[in-house]
């Protein structure tokens, strides 16, 4: 089976502007999209760059928009696609291009450390673990599954319009760590996502939990957020 | 920030942020916002016009139906239907984002907004259809 | 333009070993991490099944004690392992674990509270600490979320090339390294009071692996190449569950959750090749079965190359709870509902039990041995550590689980190491003409217009590897091996990149891996034609037994420019438990 | 005056909308269907002043207005804050959307209150 890859390009030295380009080659319905790039970039075009490493959906290298999704390359199969048009593959919206697929995800790094990502217990560890049931397990254990790709920070329309929101996956860093319960810094925690470019950029679109390959329901965790904030005094 | 960066690299890229993407993929949740925020700001300033226009109460009869004749003509009679439509989508999506915020409805937000959509219709259609035949009595 | 930064201390490798020592070294000292991807993309990430270690939460198999982990781990290794290693291992491995959980790391709950474990291949007791089957994930954020919180430096995408070494009192000594920024193609020198190798291993020289595709052992290459020793090269680990045909793996979580392997007549045959332990049985001898299986005709599908991994038994609800992630890979790359149907499987390259040599007590990288097998030479104040690392913890088979529980006991020992000597160092000017030579080499490759790809050379080498160095080996299949290698490193020299740009150019990048790839290719070839017995991983068709009089040795293969390279031997440590014959 | 500061980060606007927002699906949907579409809702001066005369209808209408006001501008606001970045432009479309909605409310009131109190 013939499809087109219609793939977005720019090298900053030599490329003024951006440009598509379109690759058609044999593919089958089960061939992942990450193996088609692979494939492009070995045997076609050995200029295409895109980041990638795992191949299977848990590193969150290769994110990236295809036909209008972010998605993970990795993990969409060409029988997802549809193989009558153009294939469209751009690098992740709204963060700055380095080079063809590969973006600047600084900005979300730096979201990312902004909430305190990591535990804090000021108690003195016990000499063994420390005690969490498997319910108070559960409240984080969608939560920490996420790998930093960046897909639904780019997807999201409150994020479009102002660079400055934190974004779904630094909220959702902050509530794997706000409702853990051996974290101690609760409060200050608090404080960092209720700020006017914090928790309340949030519009409940959705966009984040349709993009993020984890299939993390985002929104619900940033909405407990919200009204755990609003239930505490700060 | 701890993550080291070449000064060379940051002013080689490309920024290609756009105030909004409109060649992302439409789900169903950008349609529920993007129509209610819309929504939000057409009933914002059909306020404002309805309080400066009820406010003619207050100057006696004669110039609140000097005013009320010229909102009564069928061109805003029709509007008025729009208005409907516009309060009713707003009112019920209000609720589905109210749910999914205070009462963990985020799982099942789609058919939320599928119900959304069918009260949308039928409500719509329903009190226009009152609102027309009134309007030809 | 070249830049110059330092550091007391250089971590090469933001994997979980890496980021260990570097949490242990940031309190006192200035550290930084350099890692060719960032951080959290590192490999370690993709580990699913869980940590060994002794906590005797789950007594559901009997009362756990460091020296059952011990006897496991030696007897795993096909008595290869080095005991007095295995032993400190096997008693700090708890305290490691606590420290994550300390730290942050999710781990699955049992109903008390305390950390879940769960069984795993060649472990007598219930001993696998684990976060569902996203373990390393749970592992890696935790220490790089703690890194951040002390304030370590990274270095993200810098592609370490280089050592540079030096020599002093009749050692060698580590003065930094040269490494260069993908995003610019810049290069940056750094230099340190000590520098720490936790590049993870090199499963990409095989076309079939679970590996990533940005692991190719540079840490092997850059030692190698150095005329440094690698040890115990020539046993990489297959893994009996990569899904099939992709070889994605399916962790051995799937057989220690209650699953067993099938064949085309719907036997579970690891009863016949492991008595006792069937399908927990360890991961060279249930890959040996599969294989033996396939090749006796029982294998299923079409071309009857592959075996069938069920679990729907254990229910859904289970599957969904304990292996989420498995069941979407099945799903995702294979269409199969693993709630429903049998997940196809075969044999998967994993893992390299090999790697740099280590000292037993400081951890330094060794240099040499002399003729009587002890070690006679270091490279002061470089260190290795995880999967680059061979403390000889896994000896000739690793047993699941032990690996991530490796990275950071051993992480930890290095990172406290660097601690008591940074003190005592001064720090000495580098070379003139340091990065000068990796700069011309950097040239050469963009500046030449035609020649060589870089995939067909990688492709080429895969393909060898696969047919001729996996899981049963032969004499005549070795040597066709090497000369190939060194057919593929002659075609080296001439190899070329289309990418010109240095900005992000991975061509480049794929072209000095492949480099490093070449070099420890040969190594791990020409370790296994040395070893003339059968024994862990290494099965030799030609050489089917154990010979302890002559192999109970590791190997130490030494590149030679322009011949085949050069093999010593390096004693093996026993203490406690001496070899017997190894039954499942 | 900060509008980032956490006491004007957004959670009592976030919080009001939605309880405010509450209270309109009711009275709204109660006020469309009496103006529209019971036959009471004949709008004429006598009709409306007839009915404000009455103080429960009064309160309702009242508090209709306050909470609608209030609900409107509140997510105007909300929606500029993902918008304008500027410190300086946000203070100036705050203070704007204040005063229109004293003004606006002072209207309401100079017609809703007097009714029946003669
Ligand atoms: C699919 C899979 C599942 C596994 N499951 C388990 C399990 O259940 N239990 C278990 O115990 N073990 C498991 N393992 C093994 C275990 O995960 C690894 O051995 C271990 O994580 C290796 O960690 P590391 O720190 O040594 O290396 P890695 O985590 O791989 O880190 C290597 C680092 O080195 C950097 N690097 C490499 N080369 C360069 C260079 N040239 N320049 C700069 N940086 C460089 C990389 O960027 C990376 O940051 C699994 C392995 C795989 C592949
Ligand atoms: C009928 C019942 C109503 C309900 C249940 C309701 C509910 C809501 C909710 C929950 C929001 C917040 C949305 C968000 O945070 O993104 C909102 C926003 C808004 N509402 Fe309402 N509302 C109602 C009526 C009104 C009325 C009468 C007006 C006009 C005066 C109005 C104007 C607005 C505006 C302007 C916004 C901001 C929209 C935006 O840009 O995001 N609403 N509404
Ligand atoms: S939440 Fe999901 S989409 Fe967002 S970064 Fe994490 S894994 Fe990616
Ligand atoms: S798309 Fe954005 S607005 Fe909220 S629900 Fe997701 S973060
Ligand atoms: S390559 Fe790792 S997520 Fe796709």
């Amino acid at each position: 089976m013939k499809a087109t890859f219609k793939i977005f390009r720019y090298d900053p030295d030599k490329d003024k502007k951006p440009y598509y380009k379109e690759y058609t080659l044999d593919v089958e319905p089960n061939t992942v999209l990450l193996d088609v790039l692979n494939d492009i970039k070995w045997h076609y075009d050995g200029t295409l760059t895109f980041r990638r490493s795992c191949a299977h959906a848990i590193c969150g290298s290769c994110g990236m928009t295809i036909n209008g999704k972010n998605r993970l390359a990795c993990q969409t199969l060409i029988k997802d696609l549809d193989t009558s048009k153009p294939i469209k593959i751009e690098p992740l919206k709204s963060y700055p291009v380095i080079k063809d697929l590969v973006v600047d995800m600084n900005k979300f790094y730096e979201k990312m450390f902004k909430v305190k990502p990591y535990l804090v217990n000021d108690n003195p560890p016990p000499g063994r673990e420390f005690l969490q049931t498997p319910e108070e397990q559960k409240l984080i254990d969608e939560a920490y599954s996420c790998i930093w790709c960046g897909c639904c920070t780019s997807s999201c329309p409150s994020f479009w319009a102002d660079d400055d929101y934190l974004g779904p996956a630094a909220l959702l860093k902050a509530y794997r760590f706000i409702f853990d319960t051996r974290d101690t810094l609760t409060e200050e925690r608090l404080r960092i996502v209720n700020d006017a470019d914090g928790v309340w950029r949030c519009h409940v679109i959705f966009n984040c939990v349709e993009a993020c390959p984890k299939e993390i329901n985002i929104t619900e965790y940033i909405s407990r957020l919200k009204l755990k904030v609003v239930t505490s005094k700060l | 920030m701890s993550l080291y960066m070449s000064p060379k690299y940051k002013e080689q890229v490309l920024d290609r942020k756009r105030w909004f993407e409109w060649d992302y993929k439409w789900f169903w949740g950008s349609f529920a916002w993007v129509l209610h925020r819309l929504s939000g700001w057409a009933l914002v300033f059909y306020l404002l016009l309805h309080i400066w226009v009820i406010h003619h109460l207050s100057r006696g009869p004669a110039a609140f139906d000097q005013v009320m004749q010229a909102v009564g003509t069928p061109l805003f009679k029709v509007l008025e239907i729009g208005l409907w439509g516009v309060i009713v989508y707003h009112a019920f999506n209000g609720m589905r984002v109210i749910i999914v915020d205070f009462w963990h409805g985020s799982k099942y937000q789609k058919q939320l907004f599928f119900i959304v959509l069918f009260l949308f219709v039928v409500l719509w259609v329903g009190g226009g259809i009152i609102m027309a035949l009134h309007m030809i009595h | 333009m070249i830049h110059f930064h330092y550091h007391d201390v250089i971590i090469v490798g933001a994997g979980l070993a890496g980021t260990r020592a570097a949490v242990e070294v940031a309190p006192v000292a200035d550290v930084a991490v350099i890692s060719k991807v960032f951080p959290t993309r590192s490999h370690s990430t993709a580990a699913q099944g869980g940590a060994a270690a002794v906590l005797n939460n789950n007594l559901k198999r009997g009362v756990d004690t460091w020296l059952l982990h011990m006897f496991d781990t030696v007897k795993g290794s096909d008595y290869l392992a080095d005991q007095n290693i295995v032993e400190y291992f096997a008693k700090e491995a708890p305290k490691a674990i606590i420290e994550m959980e300390h730290w942050g790391t999710p781990f699955s709950r049992m109903p008390d509270g305390r950390i879940s474990q769960r069984d795993f291949g060649g472990h007598q007791r219930t001993r696998i600490a684990h976060a569902a089957d996203r373990t390393g994930h749970a592992l890696l954020h935790t220490l790089f979320e703690q890194s951040i919180r002390l304030g370590v430096k990274y270095y993200p995408e810098f592609f370490v090339m280089d050592l540079i070494l030096d020599e002093e009192e009749g050692d060698y000594v580590v003065r930094g390294v040269v490494a260069y920024d993908i995003r610019t193609t810049e290069l940056h020198i750094f230099q340190s009071k000590a520098v720490m190798l936790a590049t993870g291993g090199g499963g990409r020289i095989y076309k079939i692996t679970s590996n990533a595709h940005e692991y190719t052992g540079d840490g092997f290459g850059m030692i190698y190449r150095k005329g440094l020793p690698l040890q115990d090269m020539e046993f990489p680990q297959f893994h009996p569950t990569g899904l099939y045909p992709l070889g994605i793996l399916i962790t051995e979580g799937v057989r220690g959750e209650g699953g067993y392997l099938i064949n085309s007549k719907g036997e579970r045959f690891m009863e016949r090749y492991a008595p006792d332990f069937k399908d927990l049985a360890p991961r060279d001898v249930v890959s040996r079965a599969i294989y033996t299986e396939i090749m006796e005709g029982r294998g299923v599908g079409p071309k009857k190359d592959h075996v069938l991994l069920k679990i729907d038994h254990i229910g859904k609800d289970a599957i969904m709870e304990k292996l989420p992630e498995i069941w979407k890979f099945a799903k995702t790359y294979t269409g199969v509902d693993c709630t429903k149907e049998p997940i196809p499987v075969m044999p998967t390259m994993h893992y390299m039990m090999g790697g740099i040599p280590t000292h037993h007590e400081t951890g330094e990288v060794v240099a040499d041995v002399g003729p009587d097998g002890e070690v006679s030479k270091v490279v002061k104040r470089l260190y290795a550590g995880g999967e680059a690392a061979c403390e000889s913890l896994h000896g000739a088979n690793r047993l699941g689980a032990n690996s991530m529980t490796d990275t950071i006991v051993f992480g930890r020992r290095v990172g406290k190491h660097m601690v008591e000597i940074l003190d005592t160092i001064k720090i000495k000017d580098l070379p003139e003409d340091v990065g000068k030579e990796q700069e011309e080499k950097i040239k050469a490759i963009l500046s030449r217009n035609s020649g060589e790809k870089v995939s067909k050379l990688r492709e080429e080498l895969q393909e060898t590897m696969w047919e001729n160095v996996s899981v049963f080996r032969t004499e005549e299949k070795l040597i066709k091996a090497l000369d190939k290698i060194k057919e593929l490193q002659e075609r080296y020299k001439n190899v070329y990149v289309e990418d010109k740009s240095t900005t992000f150019n991975m061509e480049l990048k794929e072209a000095l891996e492949l480099e490093n790839m070449l070099n420890y290719a040969e190594a791990l070839v020409a370790s296994a034609l040395f070893r003339k017995e059968s024994r862990g991983a290494h099965s030799r068709v030609d050489y089917p037994n154990r010979d302890d009089e002559h192999f109970l040795k590791h190997t130490l293969a030494f590149k030679q420019e322009g011949k085949e390279p050069l093999i010593k031997q390096r004693n093996v440590v026993i203490t406690r438990f001496p070899p017997q014959e190894r039954r499942y | 005056m900060s509008f980032k500061s956490s006491g004007n980060s957004g959670a009592f606007a976030w919080f009001y909308q939605r309880i405010t927002g509450i209270f309109l699906f009711v009275i709204l949907l109660l006020h469309f269907t009496i103006m529209h579409f019971t036959g009471t809702g004949e709008i004429t001066y006598e009709n409306i002043v007839g009915r404000l005369s009455d103080p429960y209808w009064k309160m309702l209408d009242l508090s209709f207005v306050v909470f609608a006001l209030y609900h409107g501008l509140n997510g105007i606001w909300m929606a500029i804050q993902d918008y304008v970045r500027s410190e300086g432009w946000r203070a100036v479309i705050y203070t704007i959307l204040v005063l229109v909605g004293v003004f606006l409310f002072f209207l309401a009131a100079v017609t809703l209150i007097p009714f029946g109190l003669k």
